[in-house]
């Protein structure tokens, strides 16, 4: 068996990898990636406690809603990303920041 | 519908009309207001005339003994768990408020004509001083916590706009260190009225309450609450009381004003247009004077009293430290405007002293300096209007060409640097012996403070005879040719203005149990709250 | 198709899980370390195109992970929807934003360079001690709802039918989040279609 | 099948359950029947907005007749939906903003004349208004996840809805990113409350049990990751960033919409949260840091902005501070002033929004500065613009005083001899008097300074100016007599 | 006690003596053609009334009524009018030289414009003056005390075109104001100490005073007990606003400036009785001072008397010559009731009043018939300078005996009421001293001294106005005829000479040399004094140098034997003339006094003087001070609460600066920071 920590483990490491490249990605795409990786530690905790939860299975499917949440939020958000695109030709969140004060 | 109501919203319901005419009845407008001021000065004369007096009808901690009592619900607004929030339409006089009404009728009446040098906006700014008045009123009658404070604020937002739109050059920086200055004093008050309504039962129905007569007993608090003063709740280490009484006081404080809280009043002062300066110093003033007695003392009476010693400090440094800066400036209306910091400066000190001389004379001397600094506004309105120009260099010799009017110069300014016969002289005279004999009878204030309080007065003089000396005597010499022929002498309408004020300070000074009479025995009353 | 392969893989090595725990940890911890390392490819790279393909081993190998905590179905669906439809979106979006970044690697800032970087490490290296500080403190095995699972047997063994239970479950006790995420879903999509909509020329 | 639940029983609940939901019914319905609408019907644009404000019609008399037929509080469908009278309340706040809000968004200009047409917009705004009402009546953490998510989507999806201009779009962009890094940190905050606690339920003693056995530190964590999210929505700092930004460029009537409902709707579950998630003082302290923050930044930065609906943004970051204020208090004793306090806020901000709505229409001016001279022009605008500032301030006799006045009364019976409340208090009163300076920029623009030019005479969006008069009518109304609202609400 | 008035009656003549002037200054503001008029009318009546009520009250009677004016808890303010010898007499001598002065001024202010503002104003004052006087209250004396000084202001700066008038009044005003200020907080003690303010019930034959006692360092009366240094306080207090009033040192310099009203006011107000009240305060209020405040009394006014004497000696101004010889004889009276001899003082008022004001009246006279020289020849000069005066007892006689008449009662000399009521100063000065010994001493030299130096200068200017060259016509270069100058008319004359018959001393005493007899000194001398031997050497050593002065200034000043101008030659001289008194007037002496007479002048214009200007910068210096204390300490605090503001503003503004990743640092540092605070501590 593989114990429960270790699950956790990988998970906080992917979220902070995740946050990581949050704050440093120069690219709202990749941005995004890190968001995803954040969101991947979240499922694989939420699968990894849903060992001890047979009956209701709250973590798995849980884990299912997230998966689905995460991919319509993904393309909301590439939707405007792509949009800025359209209007600056460039996705650096570094780059736009004419909204400032 | 009581007489007070009238007395209070008469104003606002012309305002409201007002708001309603059509532009093309501009000239009508000033007369609205002024048969407006009539009927209030009217009835306000009808209620002093008809004050009863007398130990029975003191009012101050008893709310039966309120003359013209008006007391229904409105407010009944269920906050859950605390039950209801029972704020009352509460309403009535005593010896405190009566006089302050009328003087304020008084004011509202003179500034009125006053207001008549207005020539643009008539619409708004005639609206805007009729709901200045109803708040005003409203402050001096309301017995209701709650009612009292939204009156209070009330007059903050008109008197924003009324300074801002029609003031001077720096008229938004006036206008806005008023607002808030005056904001930040009360809303702190804000928190002291809601630990007191949470403090405050109403031994009648049990809810809690804001009224503030209910609240000057200490039966009506709740075992336990924040002001009970058997709780020894504290704030910050301090005793709530201590704190609550602090706190209200700054608030008045800010209004009255104080030193050090006193510095948006020469530029709000200085910007507003003459009719407002008028309202400023003959009434807002007073509103601190009079809060600082109903609300500061009359509530937290233990913790006046052990701070009583600050006060007349801070008393005895307004009045000194007014009259020092009032001295050094050149603008007469900054003057006027320090002049009254330095005599409100009494209204303090006759209060912190806690006698029966003390008080009566704070509040002669808040009636009295509400005439006479309206006086002295008036007369700086008066040269102000014709050469819009202030400064006191830029005169002499006025009287040669004004003589009507230099003569009510003189009469603003010998009375209101205590000149005997006029109503600041009893007023800084009876102040001055309550703080000096306040050591013997209460132990409160040390006797030197009434004896740098007596070095106002001479200073008073000073800057006075001063901007006498410089601005009417000696040759007939202004800075500029125009203004030769601009200068004229007073016409009907100022002299109109300027007559019953310095008959009134003249009246009172003379009789001044006219006014004494009528507040003695609530000021014995209040004072029995310090037994 | 790599993610149907990929799954083919899992699949395996499920199967070798029984015998030995030896090789099911050796894989386990083979498979933490792609997917680490992967991440840290995907979130250290300049490259964007690399790291961009990376993002899809990670995802695998997370997918993995999933396995071994004996949610297969999750597995399933992380591989097609994630790697099948967010990271093919992923790819779409890069390749129409950064046509010319494709071209020139050199001109994507460096992540050495980046201010933020420092900061960056800082936080996360927080935020990773402060968690893994969480983990060791928790007796994980000892937590009351744990014990209690493991008395009553509400743990999962390799044998459950998970995809049986998930459907059961979805359509009773999570019935109403199950609604409401088709009614999301429906307003992502008409939001997101009427954003990328190309707008008429009146404009 | 021991590992499956008990169908018959769970199916059942959900049979049982279906009565109570007639309002989110009926949101469903209008959303489905907009998007065919829009779909098969040609030039749609009124017949849409009569049928969205037929759905926010039915919805609400729906939830009054709740509101009067059911008084205890119930689970349904399996633990996922909690009904409730104040739920119920909440819902229909939001209910009465978006109505005010969805006549609003006939009357903006920038939706109006989209090219694209306002229906796909409306179709969104109502989901929005369902995951507002589930996020009211989430009773566990994935209905909470779940309807966060959608009124994030639902949000991100309005203001980038026309988003032509490079700013527009970049707000949007980076609205989208900061909520997904919001809504990524919540999730993992779940997740560690699920590996805690075996439990997403919210009711129930599972939760506070489990947390409580974790201990403090790691309990704190898991909650605030979990606050973080809801921190996020409501625009607390720190999690406030985007909120300016979006507030500026997005069209007006959606910042009004999404100034009020949301926001009422988070604190409508925050409210609901209260009793659950105390373990030891971690929520209340973070509601404390965060309100005290945010009232603190937000009144001040507020001071300098030029952009009127900038402005308004740092002055919702400061309002949002107020109102979290009231949740350091036991869940008992609020309810009535936070409802008070969403309602007038929503109603003053709306307004406020509808009065800069109709200057950008006519004058197409966002900026304080370009307001010099206006009020000669549009006084009535100005008169609504001053009252509605000054009860945004919390002047008598706006009905902003009294709901500043419950918030107040109520903390200090709450416990005045903390010293952190105190301090709260001190803040809350100290930045009162700094919002006024800057709510009276506006007024002080309009009446107060010369206009530079002549301006035209306004003569569009008259209904803009009869609503904007009914909503400050209404706060003076409520300032004088707030029983009236209070019945209402109640 | 008897009277032949009732109790109601004397009430009515009494209001009726103090309205009648009031009325007619308000008639006199109306009805501006017919102001004179109302002014003597009035006060005709005044002195009427005040005739009878004398004759009813003097000797007789105490009369006190007194109605409550204000009630405030246990304070009462009665006001009312008590009327006792002192009042009386007080009352009659002021309506009586106010009289005079009314109808000398019909002349004197002829040509002014604004006469009815003068007459309306001498009315007033005449008004609060009576007030003052029969005042039964000292808040009520306080009152019109004031409202004396607001006349007096007024009428200074009657000419308000004039710089200098108006510096002066304003100078006498806030002068006075700090006299003021003293009586006022006397007040305030004797209010706290004995809850009232009635002088009657206070200071009275059975007054609380004499029942307040010191007691354990405590001074306590029936009603309170406080430290007993606030007795000395009050009677500091009082003593400053005698001061002021009186124009004693360090407050004396308003009165020299106060010339520059009209003559006639001089001589009324701050000659005759203004300047008195304040010595009548001291005498009301005389019980209540302790040896301290008596002992400093005497040794201000023997100060001042000898200052002012001393400055007399040198001035060239003919009216400041008398301003501070009125000042030197305050001086006087304060000394006769620091040495406890109220009799004395109050005979000395009363006889000062009298030929004082003839001295004014009459180089009013002298100034007048100049300024209309002046006005006919169109010429420039300074008509109040006595170097351009010299012989003019041949154009204007009858001015000129009266200016005499009335120097010899200021000298003291015998016959002269003058000599009656100094002699009784200075012996009760040497009894004082003698009871006292040691350096008390010192005072009955100075007083002698300084009485000498008042003979010296009084005829130095009897002697440079009216004998010697008429220098006049050389000055402007035109020759005597075309000058007019004579005697004034009959308006002016008659008050003159009515008073100078009031300057013999047989008008106060039959016999002139006796002091004893004086009705008016026997009527307040309580305990007669013992000292016989004094009666006869006292009067016989003054008045015998004084003589010998008299001749020496003659010979001085109207004779020019000996030129003080130049101090070489005048040495010289002197030396060689035969005119050596060198023992008692020996050049040295007199240069000597000149001397310090121009050392006294200098340091009185530039010290004491320059003290009162110092104080006044100090004030306007420490105005500022106060100002920019107002603009930049404690408005910039609350700028600077703004700035503080406005700078986390513009902080909270660069935070927002647009990068979405600083953003997330932000925010997760934020957080990170609660939760490591929460997780961890």
């Amino acid at each position: 068996m593989i114990p429960l920590q270790h699950f956790l483990l990988i998970g906080a490491v992917l979220f902070s990898l995740g946050l990581f490249a949050v704050i440093t990605r120069k690219n709202a795409i990749q941005i995004l990636m890190g968001i995803e990786l954040m969101i991947n530690a979240s499922i694989l905790n939420m699968v990894a406690f849903g060992k001890y939860d047979k009956i209701d299975n709250t973590g798995q499917i849980f884990g299912l809603f997230i998966i689905i949440l995460a991919a319509a939020s993904v393309a909301v958000a590439l939707v405007i990303i792509m949009n800025l695109y359209k209007r600056t030709q460039t996705i650096d969140p570094n780059q736009t920041k004419s909204l400032r004060g | 519908m009581g007489l007070l109501s009238v007395l209070i919203f008469l104003p606002l319901v012309f305002g409201i009309l007002i708001l309603a005419m059509p532009k093309s009845l501009n000239a009508w407008f000033k007369y609205i207001s002024l048969a407006v001021s009539l009927v209030q000065l009217a009835i306000a004369s009808y209620m002093y005339y008809h004050f009863k007096t007398g130990d029975a009808f003191a009012g101050v901690n008893q709310l039966s003994q309120y003359q013209w009592l008006e007391n229904l619900n409105w407010i009944r607004l269920d906050v859950g768990q605390f039950g209801v929030l029972q704020i009352d339409y509460l309403l009535g006089v005593d010896g405190f408020s009566i006089g302050l009404i009328w003087l304020s009728a008084l004011v509202m009446l003179v500034a009125t004509l006053s207001s008549w040098e207005i020539k643009t906006n008539l619409k708004g700014y005639f609206a805007l001083f009729l709901l200045l008045n109803t708040a005003i009123v409203g402050v001096f009658c309301a017995l209701d916590l709650f009612l009292f404070y939204i009156f209070y604020e009330l007059m903050l937002l008109p008197l924003y706009f009324l300074i801002g739109m029609w003031g001077g050059v720096r008229r938004e920086y006036a206008s806005i260190k008023f607002f808030l200055y005056t904001l930040f004093g009360s809303v702190f008050m804000l928190l002291v009225i809601a630990g007191l309504y949470l403090s405050v039962i109403d031994p009648v129905t049990g809810n809690h309450t804001f009224n503030m007569v209910y609240a000057m007993n200490p039966a009506n608090y709740i075992d336990g609450s924040i002001f009970n003063s058997l709780s020894n709740a504290e704030i910050f280490g301090f005793p709530a009381r201590t704190v609550g009484f602090i706190v209200v006081f700054i608030a008045f404080a800010i209004k009255v004003p104080v030193f050090p809280f006193h510095t948006w009043l020469p530029d709000a002062h200085v910007e507003a247009p003459t009719p407002i300066s008028l309202i400023l110093a003959g009434i807002l003033l007073k509103v601190g004077g009079y809060g600082i007695i109903r609300i500061a003392y009359g509530i937290f009476p233990e913790a006046a009293m052990s701070l009583s010693f600050w006060m007349g400090l801070l008393g005895v440094i307004s009045i000194i430290y007014g009259a020092m800066a009032a001295l050094a400036q050149r603008d007469l209306k900054r003057l006027v405007a320090y002049s009254s910091v330095s005599h409100m400066g009494f209204v303090l000190l006759g209060i912190a002293s806690l006698t029966s001389e003390g008080l009566n004379g704070a509040m002669m001397q808040m009636i009295s300096h509400g005439f006479l600094s309206v006086m002295l506004f008036f007369i700086v309105g008066v040269i102000y209007t014709r050469v819009h120009d202030r400064d006191i260099y830029n005169f002499r010799g006025l009287a040669n060409k004004m003589p009507v009017f230099t003569g009510f110069v003189m009469i603003a300014f010998f009375a209101s640097l205590g000149l005997p016969g006029f109503s600041a002289f009893i007023a800084e005279a009876f102040t001055l012996i309550g703080a000096f004999s306040s050591q013997t009878l209460n132990g409160l204030l040390p006797r030197w403070m009434a004896m740098f309080g007596t070095l106002g007065i001479l200073l008073g003089a000073g800057y006075l005879l001063w901007t006498l000396q410089r601005m009417f005597f000696g040759k007939f010499r202004v800075k500029k040719e125009e203004w030769k022929l601009a200068l004229t002498d007073v016409n009907a309408r100022e002299i109109m203005v300027l007559v019953p004020l310095a008959a009134m300070a003249l009246v009172l000074g003379i009789m001044p149990s006219i006014a004494f009479n009528v507040m003695s025995s609530s000021v014995n009353q209040f004072l029995l709250m310090f037994k | 198709m790599p993610g149907m392969r990929a799954g083919k893989t899992v699949r395996k090595r499920l199967k070798f899980r029984k015998e030995k725990d030896v090789v099911e940890q050796i894989i386990f911890y083979i498979l933490t370390a792609i997917a680490i390392g992967s991440a840290a490819y995907v979130v250290l790279s300049q490259q964007l195109i690399r790291s961009v393909f990376m993002f899809f081993v990670t995802l695998f190998a997370v997918a993995g992970l999933y396995v071994f905590a004996l949610a297969d179905f999750v597995a399933l669906t992380q591989i097609v929807i994630y790697v099948g439809g967010v990271l093919v979106l992923l790819l779409f979006a890069f390749l129409l934003s950064s046509k010319d970044a494709l071209d020139t690697i050199s001109e994507i800032p460096s992540g050495l360079l980046s201010a933020n970087r420092l900061p960056a490490v800082l936080i996360s290296l927080a935020f990773f001690g402060l968690l893994t500080y969480t983990f060791f403190n928790i007796d994980f095995q000892n937590l009351n709802w744990i014990t209690s699972a493991q008395a009553s047997g509400n743990v999962k063994s390799v044998t459950d039918d998970t995809i049986r239970n998930i459907g059961v479950n979805l359509m009773s006790r999570y019935l109403l989040p199950l609604e409401m995420i088709s009614i999301l879903l429906m307003m992502a999509l008409i939001g997101a279609t009427q954003i990328a909509r190309k707008e008429p020329k009146a404009l | 099948m021991q590992d499956l639940p008990n169908i018959q029983q769970t199916t059942t609940d959900i049979i049982n359950s279906l009565a109570y939901l007639g309002s989110e019914w009926i949101i469903i319905v209008g959303f489905l029947v907009i998007i065919l609408t829009d779909l098969f019907v040609e030039k749609s644009k009124m017949f849409v907005a009569g049928l969205a404000m037929l759905t926010l019609l039915t919805s609400g008399a729906f939830l009054v007749h709740d509101l009067i037929n059911f008084q205890n509080s119930e689970l349904l469908f399996n633990g996922m939906f909690v009904f409730s009278k104040s739920a119920i309340q909440f819902k229909l706040l939001i209910v009465a903003v978006s109505l005010f809000s969805l006549v609003f968004f006939y009357q903006d200009h920038r939706l109006t004349k989209h090219p694209k047409g306002i229906n796909d917009l409306i179709s969104i705004f109502l989901a929005s208004i369902l995951g507002m009402f589930l996020l009211v009546s989430s009773a566990n953490l994935l209905m909470l996840f779940l309807s966060i998510e959608m009124i994030s989507l639902a949000s991100y999806l309005m203001v980038s809805y026309n988003a032509y201009q490079k700013k527009e779009a970049e707000a949007g962009m980076k609205y989208v990113l900061f909520g997904a890094v919001a809504s990524a940190i919540m999730l993992y905050g779940i997740s560690l409350i699920y590996g805690f606690t075996g439990t997403i339920n919210l009711y129930g003693d599972a939760l506070i049990i489990g947390l409580s056995q974790i201990g403090i530190g790691a309990s704190a964590l898991a909650i605030i990751l979990v606050l973080a999210g809801i921190s996020f929505k409501l625009s607390a700092v720190p999690f406030h960033f985007w909120t300016p930004d979006a507030y500026q460029v997005a069209p007006t009537s959606v910042v009004s919409f999404l100034s009020a409902a949301p926001k009422i709707a988070v604190f409508g579950f925050l409210y609901y949260l209260l009793p659950y998630f105390q373990i030891g003082d971690t929520i209340n302290q973070f509601i404390l840091f965060a309100a005290a923050t945010s009232m603190i930044l937000g009144n001040i930065a507020a001071v300098f902005q030029d952009d009127a609906k900038r402005m308004m943004a740092y002055s919702a970051i400061g309002h949002t501070g107020f109102v979290l204020m009231l949740f350091v208090m036991p869940q008992a004793l609020i309810l009535n002033a936070v409802l008070f306090y969403l309602a007038i806020y929503s109603i003053a901000n709306i307004g406020v929004f509808m009065s800069l709505s109709y200057i950008e229409n006519n004058y197409a001016v966002v900026n304080i500065s370009g307001f010099k001279g206006l009020g000669k022009n549009i006084p009535a605008m100005g008169v609504c613009l001053v009252i509605l500032m000054v009860s945004l301030t919390g002047i008598p006799p706006t009905a902003g005083f009294i709901a500043k006045f419950l918030v107040f009364s109520s903390l200090i019976s709450f416990n005045s001899a903390s010293i952190y409340i105190t301090f709260l208090l001190v803040i809350a009163v100290l930045t009162t008097v700094v919002s006024l300076f800057y709510y009276l920029k506006i007024p002080l623009n309009f009446f107060l300074k010369k206009s530079v030019g002549d301006l035209p005479i306004a003569r569009n969006s008259s209904v803009l100016v009869a609503l904007a008069i009914l909503l400050t009518f209404l706060t003076v109304l409520f300032g004088v007599f707030p029983s009236l609202l209070n019945a209402l609400i109640g | 006690m008897d009277s032949v008035f009732t109790n109601y009656q004397i009430l009515c003549f009494a209001l009726t003596a103090i309205t009648a002037p009031f009325l007619a200054f308000v008639f006199s503001l109306i009805f501006k053609k017919l102001a004179g008029a109302f002014g003597i009318v009035s006060i005709t009546v005044s002195l009427v009334f005040s005739a009878i009520l004398f004759f009813s009250i003097w000797q007789k009677q105490t009369f006190h009524f007194s109605f409550s004016w204000i009630k405030l808890g246990n304070v009462s303010v009665n006001i009312g009018i008590l009327l006792n010898d002192l009042s009386v007499i007080m009352l009659l001598l002021v309506s009586f030289v106010a009289l005079l002065v009314h109808i000398y001024s019909v002349e004197y202010i002829r040509k002014e414009a604004l006469r009815y503002r003068y007459f309306a104003y001498l009315s007033l004052f005449c008004f609060a003056m009576l007030c003052v006087v029969i005042a039964d209250n000292l808040f009520i004396l306080y009152a019109f005390w004031e409202l004396v000084g607001f006349a007096s202001y007024l009428l200074i700066g009657f000419w308000f075109t004039k710089k200098k008038a108006v510096q002066a009044n304003k100078k006498a005003f806030i002068m006075n104001r700090v006299g003021d200020v003293g009586f006022l907080i006397g007040l305030m003690i004797l209010l706290s100490q004995f809850h009232t303010l009635d002088i009657e019930t206070i200071f009275g034959a059975k007054g609380i005073i004499h029942s307040s006692f010191i007691h354990n360092g405590n001074w306590v009366s029936p009603f309170a007990s406080i430290p007993d240094y606030w007795l000395t306080i009050a009677g500091f207090c009082f003593l400053l606003g005698a001061c002021a009033k009186s124009a004693q040192f360090p407050l004396h310099s308003w009165l020299p400036d106060a010339m520059q009203g009209p003559t006639a006011v001089s001589s009324l107000i701050h000659a005759a009785t203004m300047v008195a009240a304040g010595v009548f305060l001291l005498l009301r209020v005389s019980p209540l001072f302790n040896d301290v405040v008596l002992t400093t009394m005497a040794s201000i006014g023997l100060l001042t008397a000898f200052m002012a004497a001393t400055i007399a000696l040198t001035q060239n101004d003919i009216k400041k010559v008398l301003a501070f010889s009125t000042i030197s004889q305050l001086g006087f009276m304060v000394l006769a009731v620091g040495v406890k001899d109220n009799a004395a003082a109050i005979f000395h008022l009363s006889t000062h009043a009298f030929f004082k004001c003839l001295l004014f009246l009459a180089a009013g006279m002298v100034i007048h018939q100049l300024h209309h020289v002046k006005d006919d020849t169109k010429t420039k000069f300074d008509e109040q300078d006595m170097r351009n005066m010299g012989g003019l007892a041949r154009f204007m006689p009858i001015t000129t005996v009266v200016f005499i008449i009335a120097a010899l009662s200021l000298s003291g000399l015998p016959f002269t009421s003058g000599y009656l009521s100094k002699d009784a100063i200075l012996i009760s000065v040497f009894e004082w001293a003698s009871e006292r010994g040691g350096v008390y001493w010192l005072f009955p030299v100075v007083i002698s001294i300084t009485s000498w130096l008042t003979t010296f200068y009084i005829f130095r200017v009897i002697f440079k106005t009216f004998f010697g060259d008429f220098k006049l016509p050389a000055l402007i270069n035109k020759k005597e005829k075309e000058l007019h100058l004579h005697d004034p008319n009959l308006w002016m004359k008659i008050p003159t000479i009515i008073l100078a018959v009031f300057c013999f001393g047989f008008f106060f005493a039959l016999n002139p040399f006796s002091l004893e007899g004086s009705w008016l000194h026997h009527a307040f001398n309580l305990e007669p004094h013992a000292g016989g031997l004094l009666h006869l050497f006292v009067p016989i050593y003054i008045n015998a140098l004084s003589l010998v002065l008299i001749a020496s200034a003659y010979f001085i000043y109207a004779k020019n034997k000996i030129v003080f101008t130049n101090h070489k030659s005048w040495y010289y001289q002197f030396s060689y003339h035969q005119w050596y008194f060198n023992v008692l007037y020996d050049k040295k002496l007199v240069g000597l006094i000149l001397w310090k007479a121009k050392i006294t002048f200098w340091f009185d214009k530039h010290i004491i003087d320059g003290i009162v200007h110092l104080s006044a910068k100090a004030i306007l210096v420490l105005a500022e001070i106060v100002d920019w204390v107002d603009t930049h300490i404690v408005d910039a605090f609350v700028n600077g609460l703004a700035n503080i503001v406005s700078s986390w503003s513009v902080w909270f503004k660069s935070v927002q600066n647009g990068k979405l990743q600083h953003y997330f640092i932000w925010m997760l540092f934020i957080f990170l920071s609660f939760i490591i605070y929460k997780v961890i501590i």
